[in-house]
């Protein structure tokens, strides 16, 4: 499943595990900046700081690390990823459709009545999105089902749940922690998008997470603190994750919110709004492209 | 069909045929997989957890973790039934019945022992008599609620064989027997289990055998009542219902339960859309339930064939 | 009372009567705390934030806490409201409002905000449609849905002067100004904002102003309807709607909230129990909402006048 | 307040902190397991393991360590206590009846229909109890609700919330230490009955809570280990928490289910069960009464 497949538009929708090396998910990392920017500003509603700093893992877990099948996404030898805060649906449909689950156009309808793009992932719409999401909390239980199921049908499928920081404030995540390594799952593999942002501020002045990594260790989890924007630090960080035996791993991803939008970045005023036109034009010159061509991109 | 009650009616327990209706079910599919919440014996979760170990898993006392890897296993085709007292399956998930289950639509059964206030010593906050109202206003979501061991073990079977998430609801105590093997239960319709003209007493739970003694009262009265047992509240049998009002006129709705939006609440809406007639309700009274033995509870709570007879009585002098 | 609506009616947000009355409370009444779980400004608790920012607590992403830390305040004689979406007011911390807030009837006041299909884009997880159903089989619990800002003013005023706990259910959208800051509002009394004789409409919420367009269309057809705003759900004012019943002898139920267990089922419950009639109910039909602009969505599930006015054709062709 | 008082029957109704001698302490602790048992025999239903293992830091809290008003529950002087593991009601209501809240007579009613001793705490029903409990993990959040409302108003009390040891396993207890942490709540001492035993057996092998001392200090908390049956051992950790500034305190009780009747000692299968009269028997004569003896001394 690891034989390095060529980095080309089509190739993207290829079974199995991409692994693009570091230049060319660069590359599709800004691309997914751009889709991201761009939905939201024919959305007028929806999330860009959180989006934004996810698009870097996130690439490398879409198009270096996981095994997919666009085509047939209940293919049973798929990895299986799971956005927990799925109020960042702009980053997750980009990538999806950036990977081949639909046509990228479907963006431009994101958060819209006759879109399938809904504001929060709805598995009942979106071909693809295996479980529903939007309440924070509940998607690394879901992924510890997933590894037990996996484990029964000795399926030696890996698991890639996506949690926020200010998600980490719910006790649910704190049951699905202890649970994960109680029964020893070490086919999971987590990724925080540790921002240190949330709605209200910062992260550490509405409610303290810190230290995380200790409280993960103190919960029996192998932890791995990494920048989330730096490429080959990820790939490097989920590498070793599949090397650890008998316990779970959580990536702790520091990142920027509304990284490479100088305007927007480490504000948590971009937490749920849309850029407006103006600002979302500014944006796209920001990472090198125009609304017109990147929306006429995104139709083609 | 006219249920006769053995003399003397044998008494066990709902949750047991929860528990022996896993075991049977795990024998006939390896997808069916069995959670519990720190509670394997009072759920009778543990005869699974004895015979099919690695299709069990212990959650311990974390119950929005327990519906979320129910979840998690459904997704992957697996029949997961999780169960704890229903007080706890009913509220402390909630969120996660609403978003992960429900909204996903996922195939994840969800058995709520110590339902009703029968639970008895444990006193209020281990009698849950919620779960109706709660588990009705959710898109997605099955109700069944089964009145003796036998009709427990068929709503568990066909609980496993309806796609989408399923609320069971379960007692504590021995209740009496009414039904067998062979009395016919269809998930999502109610059945007749007393043919009656002057008035229709719809139950579900412990209560319809109350009301089958009620009815024979009421026939010593020369009152002809039928006896509806109302095993499945959603999705409703709305067909037998209007046609019960349309051919008896009068309704009493009786269920273990508090009367905000539960049995009483189903059976109304339905009434007032479709053919409007008087309905008298026997349930808790919006009030928290105490300690106290099963019998002294039910008696001071209003629960009993006594009660149904006094609100029959209601209902016919309202009839016209 | 007849409310005449003003052209062009006026548009503000129930969550920002919320938010005002709250700080006009804080200034009243030094025991008035206000917790919030991350959404200070979608709450609109920000402004008490800023004018008491002692007495404000930031809770984060925990609503089982929030709920908690409420209790504990109230215990020693605070009047906590407590304030996050809805959908996870009602739901996430079910457990805790039954056990902590409700069994020991604690002076805690939530406020649920974005309510409703109304809702938008955000889509299902966020529009809550449940919270009427779950909060009234609730025992000690009130349930309070204004529908405008001035009546989100006086119903938080109101709830801070009720003993106990009590829920309060606000929208996202600017939504018509229907009151001013002399309608007559009493906690647990609904009110006639059109006298008729035809029929009765039942709303609350939103569907107050819908209803008062329908009756508007309805008069034009020389249909005479009554126009009820039943703000309080629970307790409930059975006193008016059994007379509601009688004199018009026809009702339709409007709310943006699922049709099994909310205000409908409420209204069907005193209605059959009391003077059954025909009931018609205009609700979201026990499905999950959906993203969308606020209006086309409002549309799609069926909650306008023109629906009002269907249902209100449908009940008066089954009135005898 | 920490004026040393005599313990004599009498003074057990004394207003504020009885700071009993430890010799004092562990006969009165014996008195509350005598109570236990009996009640259980009359009752045949509720929970004897736990609060057998509880009774003798309880009693250092109620005759020792807390400032209380049996005869005036609601005194604003008063420290506040809260049993967040409301199934353990056996040893509460011992205490309250022996610290003076209510005649021990009413002990003998646990359970019953006409009884004020409910099966779980109910503030409806028991003079004394503040907040109803027995929905697991709930507690220590009401606690930091009443250190915050303590602190507002400039009061010292300090906050004595009690939880057991598989509680640990729901997420809403990790929302409340988290919570009490960011608050800085160095008012609060709780205290955990770890047995290491739940319903359904060890909590090690049901869901593992280990190292529960590393999750609380990852958490913000200070963290005291000590043998809960070691009364002057038991003390010294509670006089160690009132030195503690800026972070709350745990103290790690070690404790032994059913401690002290042989035949029912670190057995899960006493956690909720009541012991049948011959068994509740040889339990008294073990603790050195009879049953006959210690009824009629309940009954005076
Ligand atoms: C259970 C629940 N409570 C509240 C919310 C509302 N909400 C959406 S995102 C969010 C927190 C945002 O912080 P974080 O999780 O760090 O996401 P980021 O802002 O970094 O994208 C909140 C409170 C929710 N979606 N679910
Ligand atoms: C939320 C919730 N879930 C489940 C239960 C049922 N229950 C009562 S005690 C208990 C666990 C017992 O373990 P522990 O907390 O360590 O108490 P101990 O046996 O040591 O007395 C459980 C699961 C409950 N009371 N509350
Ligand atoms: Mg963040
Ligand atoms: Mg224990």
């Amino acid at each position: 499943m690891s034989t390095h497949v060529e980095p080309t538009a089509t190739r993207a929708h290829a079974r199995g595990r991409l692994a693009w090396p570091p230049d060319a998910l660069a590359e599709k990392a800004l691309e997914v900046r751009r889709d991201i920017v761009t939905m939201l500003i024919d959305a007028q509603s929806g999330h860009t700081g959180g989006p934004l700093g996810i698009a870097d893992f996130g690439t490398v877990l879409f198009f270096h690390e996981m095994s997919l099948d666009p085509a047939n996404p209940k293919w049973e030898g798929r990895d299986f990823w799971h956005f927990s805060c799925g109020h960042v649906t702009p980053v997750i449909y980009s990538l999806m459709a950036e990977r081949g689950y639909f046509p990228v156009r479907d963006l431009l309808k994101f958060r819209t009545f006759e879109g399938h793009c809904q504001g929060h992932p709805s598995a009942h719409d979106t071909p693809g999105i295996e479980v529903s999401s939007g309440s924070l909390g509940q998607g690394l239980s879901v992924c510890v089902g997933v590894a037990l199921a996996s484990r029964l049908d000795g399926n030696p499928r890996r698991v890639y749940p996506v949690m926020s920081d200010g998600e980490q404030q719910e006790g649910s995540i704190w049951e699905a922690v202890m649970s994960a390594a109680h029964y020893k799952l070490d086919t999971i593999c987590a990724t925080i998008d540790y921002n240190d942002i949330q709605i209200d501020g910062k992260v550490q002045t509405v409610m303290g997470i810190a230290p995380l990594a200790e409280k993960y260790r103190a919960f029996g989890w192998h932890v791995i603190e990494v920048n989330g924007h730096d490429i080959p630090a990820v790939i490097r960080a989920y590498d070793e994750a599949r090397t650890v035996k008998g316990k779970p791993t959580v990536v702790l991803a520091r990142t920027i919110m509304s990284k490479n939008v100088s305007f927007m970045e480490d504000d948590y005023h971009w937490h749920g709004k849309p850029p407006k036109k103006d600002e979302g034009e500014r944006a796209l010159i920001e990472l090198g492209t125009t609304y017109e061509a990147w929306k006429a991109r995104m139709l083609s | 069909m006219n249920i006769a009650l053995a003399e003397p009616v044998a008494m066990k327990k709902t949750r047991e045929g929860f528990g022996r209706a896993l075991v049977e079910l795990g024998e006939e599919n390896p997808s069916v997989c069995v959670l519990v919440g720190d509670l394997s014996e009072s759920t009778m979760t543990h005869f699974f957890a004895q015979k099919f170990p690695e299709r069990f898993f212990q959650m311990g006392v974390a119950e929005q973790n327990m519906c979320g890897v129910a979840a998690g296993l459904a997704v992957m085709g697996k029949i997961p039934f999780y169960s704890t007292y229903g007080a706890f399956a009913a509220c402390r998930d909630l969120d996660q019945i609403r978003v992960t289950l429900c909204y996903t639509n996922l195939n994840v059964k969800i058995g709520g022992a110590h339902g009703g206030i029968s639970v008895g010593p444990d006193g209020a906050t281990h009698q849950a008599m919620e779960e109706f109202a709660i588990m009705r206003s959710l898109p997605h979501m099955s109700l069944v609620v089964p009145c003796d061991f036998h009709e427990a073990k068929k709503a568990t079977k066909a609980a496993a064989a309806h796609p989408g998430p399923v609320y069971i609801r379960f007692g504590r105590e021995d209740v009496p027997v009414v039904t067998d093997e062979s009395t016919p239960f269809t998930f999502g319709k109610g059945e007749i289990f007393g043919e009656g003209t002057d008035l229709t007493i719809v139950a579900c739970g412990t209560m319809v055998y109350e009301a089958l003694r009620a009815r024979e009262a009421l026939a010593r009265e020369k009152i002809s009542a039928r006896v509806v047992n109302l095993h499945t509240l959603k999705p409703l049998d709305r067909e037998l219902l209007v046609r019960s009002a349309r051919e008896t006129g009068a309704l009493v709705t009786a269920e273990e339960h508090q009367v905000n939006g539960g049995l009483g609440g189903a059976v109304a809406e339905v009434v007032v859309r479709e053919h409007p007639v008087p309905v008298e309700m026997v349930a808790v009274w919006d009030r928290f339930g105490q300690s106290g033995k099963p019998a002294e509870l039910m008696d001071a709570f209003g629960l009993r064939a006594k009660d149904i007879v006094a609100a029959a009585k209601r209902a016919l002098a309202r009839k016209h």
